[in-house]
């Protein structure tokens, strides 16, 4: 087995992981958590599945993996902002079902 | 100067944006005129190029397609594009009430809205799968902040709700645009039709890129964000969100599937499509048919709309293809109007809720005007822009014998004529109509102008279709049946 | 494998185990300034002597002096830091633990 | 064989990091655990042979990230000081399922991907061949800024946006509360800043001159420079501020601004829209970009539309 493999492999589980968390954790931080964790497992598989060119790493997927680093972080960033300003209306930082009336005013 | 043109579309909202944050707020104004204003101007310029040439392709910096990324302007792109300029400037003129330079959010919300512009601008013209992905993830980004700007709590829960999905679908939507390059070795949507063998993994790949648009389009059962987001959402926003955001992912489909993968065989996803579609018509209407509130009820409207643009994957020919797109642009206008009108007598009863609107026709008679025509067209009675698009696409449900599809659009129309009846009902028939309403607030008139104008146009496009048609034919997927 | 290449070996696994024992420290003392101690000190060894061994195996001075500047920036934070960590429980009233188990 | 057992451990702290990160008991330690998580990517991509991934990811990821979260979870923590009691998530049957279901997709996609036939990889080596002909080493900055500078371009923007939405979502009273402790400051922090300070400026030129040939770049030397700020921002030397501010208006634009306007200037003699005019011109953004990534990242770290210098002591 090739660290290619292995790394894939790796990705699998770690996107598993954070399916789960998004669809258990109430608190948005650990959500966020989550979803970095699955892009991150998604930056992974694509660096890892490249094909090398003449001994040379492919640098296309690495640049786009590097653009969608910071793409995460700029959105992580609005995410958490968004979260603290939701905690400071309403007390809390989850997106609990209950206290949500869709016909609210 | 074509290339000039395409890239001040692109470039001088942005530069606007740039400047209503770097420059002192008493020349806020100056800048989104200058990012707004000349744009209808320099997308004559291309347009002109477009009728007489064809599509038009520009290779950024130089590198052409495998190396580098491409602007493609083809009649479709042109299409959508004077659609987001001139529903962007409509909205606009609303959006100068609320968020006047000087009022509380208007810093905050000018060079969002300008960004949201330009991102759109950029996304429309792109030709290359990833630097979609970033467009996306900027409009994404400036529209889920403009629907937060104000600060109350449905609107932030909203707003949450759609960036977790949104960065869920951005992620699928990654995940296969790395899978096409490792299959392909490039990232330009037209290269993609020669070099993508329809292998499982590459039929993967482009699912997953159809289920992450599928979400951002809020599809039926992917709907779940949309009528909160857009009906918490300050008015211009929802206007805007529910005429161009969510379509512009549809658009993206309709780009893969039949520009990108024209030679696969896909039937049996063309139904399924073609169901989800079905499906969010009926759901959306009859959940718009229960709502309590105006906005919210224009925005599950939308839900239900936004299927028809799904029935041209199971239907797939030339006639279909112009009904999709006059539907495009005719909801565009209607919805674009409904919520501003909705905006305007939220703004000043202070409730939308329905039981408060009784009578409201005589206070706010413009704005419940531009409601009622508006809502013609969404019902798709002549003469309307919506009463064209249902035409063209029983039609062609007739000709290609799909008698199901034709029973749903009629089904459609029927179920939108029940839920806008409902609120014109109440609205104009209620027996409480006199004296309510001692306490309105007055709208300025260009708010009640800017949504009287785009329901103008929603009627006015039922009239000129011709060209448009034309432009659309003129840019119809290579191998469409007529 | 010359005796140059030995020693390093040797530091880097010594390094290893300052490392370990002061994350072990890290993991079992009772209090925070007890955790401060085990983290600055064996920690700041452990990286000197990974540093030294790194030297010794690359046999280059540039990237030695860098690995002494690594070293020397380490420490540097690691001492801000942890005066500030302790200054901060003490001043939040936490009392160093005489005995018993670990308190949070 | 060290190799692979090095991946095996790095795959294997992944995980778990992972798992901690969003089941630890506090969301303290939660927040501790994700950090460390990036610093393992960032050990990851060392091995995935994508040396500028593991610095993005190391300043960038691990860097910022961990540092956005530590300040947004004290703000929580000041509304309301347990942020786990009132919150036993609902038990779903369907989670297990579903994340096992999109886990192993996932894991078949891309073990299907790496034994597909090898497609050349007809963009990376485009952008091989023609990068001896610009001048650069580092064929991700020639991607980055040449041959796809418009992806960098707006992805500047997306910053920008992101940094704009979340002023707009933060609320405004609160700004003038200060985010250092009261504790009045020790002479030890004003000699750590005065070493540190110098030198992170000149790391983070360092590292934006080393890109063009090697690894290195304006984001991660963006982020670097934004980790100083952080400190100054924490240490109270530069304090958060509702007050226009033209100067750090500026620099949060110079990048964009920069980009776009020699983007547009070759139209001016026929050349193609974007078409950078030399290194100078890719040098020059990238030393902008440094500055508006820099400073868009410490104003999300503060929350703030603008900075002020605080005298302290």
């Amino acid at each position: 087995m090739d660290s290619a493999t292995l790394y894939v492999l790796a990705a699998a589980v770690l996107f598993g992981i954070g399916v789960h968390g998004l669809i258990v954790s109430a608190h948005l931080m650990r959500k966020l958590f989550a979803i970095n964790i699955m892009g991150s497992s998604i930056f992974i598989l694509l660096v890892a599945t490249a094909t090398p060119i003449s001994g040379q790493a492919d640098p296309i997927p690495q640049a786009l993996v590097l653009t969608g680093i910071v793409i995460a972080v700029s959105a992580t960033a609005f995410g958490l902002a968004l979260m603290v300003r939701m905690s400071q209306e309403t007390g809390k930082a989850t997106l609990a079902v209950e206290d949500e009336p869709e016909n609210d005013d | 100067m074509t290339t000039e043109a395409l890239a001040l579309i692109v470039f001088l909202p942005l530069l606007a944006a740039a400047g209503a944050v770097v420059l002192p707020t008493a020349w806020l104004g100056l800048s989104i005129r200058v990012g707004l204003m000349p744009l209808p101007l320099l997308l004559l310029i291309p347009t002109l190029e477009v009728l007489e040439n064809g599509a038009y392709r520009i290779a950024l910096a130089g590198h052409s397609a495998p190396l580098g990324i491409a602007w493609q302007l083809d009649p479709l792109s042109l299409l959508m594009l004077w659609l987001n300029v001139g529903m962007t400037l409509l909205i606009s003129l609303h959006a100068n009430c609320s968020f006047r330079p000087g009022q509380p959010h208007a810093h905050r919300f000018w060079p969002l809205w300008l960004l949201l512009f330009a991102g759109m601008n950029a996304l429309l013209l792109s030709a290359d799968l990833f630097n979609i992905y970033v467009t996306l993830e900027l409009v994404t980004l400036t529209a889920i902040g403009l629907i937060a700007l104000e600060g109350k709590p449905p609107a932030l829960r909203a707003a949450m709700r759609y960036l977790l999905l949104a960065l869920l679908a951005s992620l699928l939507y990654l995940l296969g645009v790395g899978l096409i390059y490792g299959q392909t070795g490039v990232l330009d949507l037209y290269l993609l039709a020669e070099r993508l063998a329809p292998g499982w993994l590459s039929v993967t790949a482009i699912a997953l890129m159809i289920v992450g648009l599928l979400i951002k389009a809020a599809i039926f059962p992917l709907h779940a964000w949309l009528p909160a987001a857009h009906g918490n959402a300050p008015g211009p926003v929802s206007a805007i969100l529910s005429a161009m955001v969510v379509k512009v992912s549809i658009y993206l489909i309709w780009r893969l599937w039949f520009w990108g993968v024209p030679e696969w065989d896909l039937d049996r996803a063309a139904l399924l499509l073609g169901v989800l579609g079905g499906m969010a018509i009926v759901y959306g209407s009859l959940a718009a048919l229960v709502q309590q509130r105006l906005k919210l009820i224009i925005a599950y409207s939308t839900v239900a709309q936004l299927g028809y643009l799904l029935l041209l994957f199971p239907l797939a020919s030339t006639l279909a293809f112009q009904a999709a797109s006059y539907h495009l642009l005719s909801h565009g206008m209607a919805k674009a109007a409904m919520f501003l009108a909705a905006a305007n007598i939220l703004r000043s009863l202070g409730t939308d809720r329905l039981r408060h609107l009784a009578g409201i026709d005589q206070r706010l008679p413009l704005d419940v005007f531009a409601l009622a025509l508006g809502g013609v067209s969404i019902m798709g009675l002549p003469p309307s822009g919506g009463f064209l698009a249902k035409w063209l696409f029983l039609e062609a449900a007739w000709s290609a014998r799909a008698w199901s599809w034709l029973i749903l659009i009629a089904l459609g129309g029927l179920l939108a004529a029940a839920y806008l009846f409902r609120v014109l009902a109440v609205v104009c028939l209620h027996p409480r109509r006199r004296g309510n309403h001692r306490h309105l607030k007055r709208t300025p008139d260009t708010a009640s102008l800017a949504a009287m104008l785009l329901a103008v146009g929603a009627i006015i496009a039922g009239f000129t279709s011709a060209p448009i048609l034309d432009l659309v034919e003129a840019g119809l997927p290579p191998g469409l049946p007529r | 494998m010359t005796i140059a290449d030995s020693i390093a070996l040797i530091l880097l696994l010594a390094g290893c185990a300052f490392y370990l024992a002061g994350t072990i420290g890290l993991l079992r003392f009772p209090d925070v300034y007890c955790r401060l101690h085990a983290l600055a000190k064996a920690d700041n060894t452990g990286l000197c002597l990974i540093c030294v061994g790194l030297a010794i195996l690359s046999a280059d001075w540039q990237v030695a002096a860098i690995l002494a500047l690594v070293w020397l920036v380490g420490l540097l934070a690691a001492t801000v830091s942890a005066h500030l960590i302790a200054r901060h429980a003490h001043s939040a009233g936490r009392v160093p633990a005489r005995s018993g188990p670990s308190r949070r | 064989m060290i190799g692979l057992a090095l991946d095996l451990l790095i795959i294997v702290s992944l995980i778990g990091l992972a798992i901690q990160s969003i089941n630890a008991a506090s969301l303290f330690r939660g927040i501790l655990h994700f950090v460390v998580l990036g610093l393992a990517m960032s050990l990851a991509w060392a091995r995935l042979d994508a040396p500028d991934l593991a610095m993005a990811e190391a300043a960038i990821g691990a860097g910022v990230t961990g540092a956005l979260m530590m300040i947004a979870y004290r703000r929580l923590i000041e509304i309301q000081p347990d942020q786990e009691s009132s919150l036993r998530p609902p038990p779903s049957r369907l989670a297990v399922p579903i994340a096992l279901a999109a886990g192993a997709l996932v894991g078949v996609i891309g073990l299907a991907a790496i034994q597909a036939e090898p497609m050349p990889a007809l963009a990376g080596t485009a952008v091989l061949e023609n990068l001896g002909s610009t001048g650069l080493g580092n064929p991700i900055t020639g991607v980055l800024l040449l041959f796809r500078g418009f992806d960098t371009l707006l992805e500047i923007t997306v910053l920008l946006a992101a940094l704009l939405s979340a002023q707009a979502v933060t609320r405004q009273v609160d700004l003038d509360q200060s985010l250092t402790t009261q504790d009045p400051d020790t002479p030890l922090v004003g000699a750590l800043l005065a070493i540190v300070v110098p030198l992170t400026v000149l790391v983070s030129v360092h590292l934006l001159k080393a890109g063009g040939q090697e690894t290195g770049g304006a984001f991660q030397a963006g982020a670097v420079l934004a980790a100083c700020g952080v400190l100054l921002v924490l240490t109270g030397r530069l304090g958060a501020s509702r007050q226009y501010s033209p100067l750090v208006n500026t620099g949060l634009l110079v990048g964009l601004l920069s980009f776009i306007l020699i983007g547009l200037a070759p139209l001016l003699w026929g050349q193609p829209l974007l078409a950078l005019p030399g290194l100078w011109a890719i040098y020059w953004i990238e030393s902008a970009m440094m500055i508006s990534i820099a400073l868009t990242l410490v104003l999300l770290f503060a929350g703030a539309g603008s900075l002020k210098r605080r005298d302290h002591g």
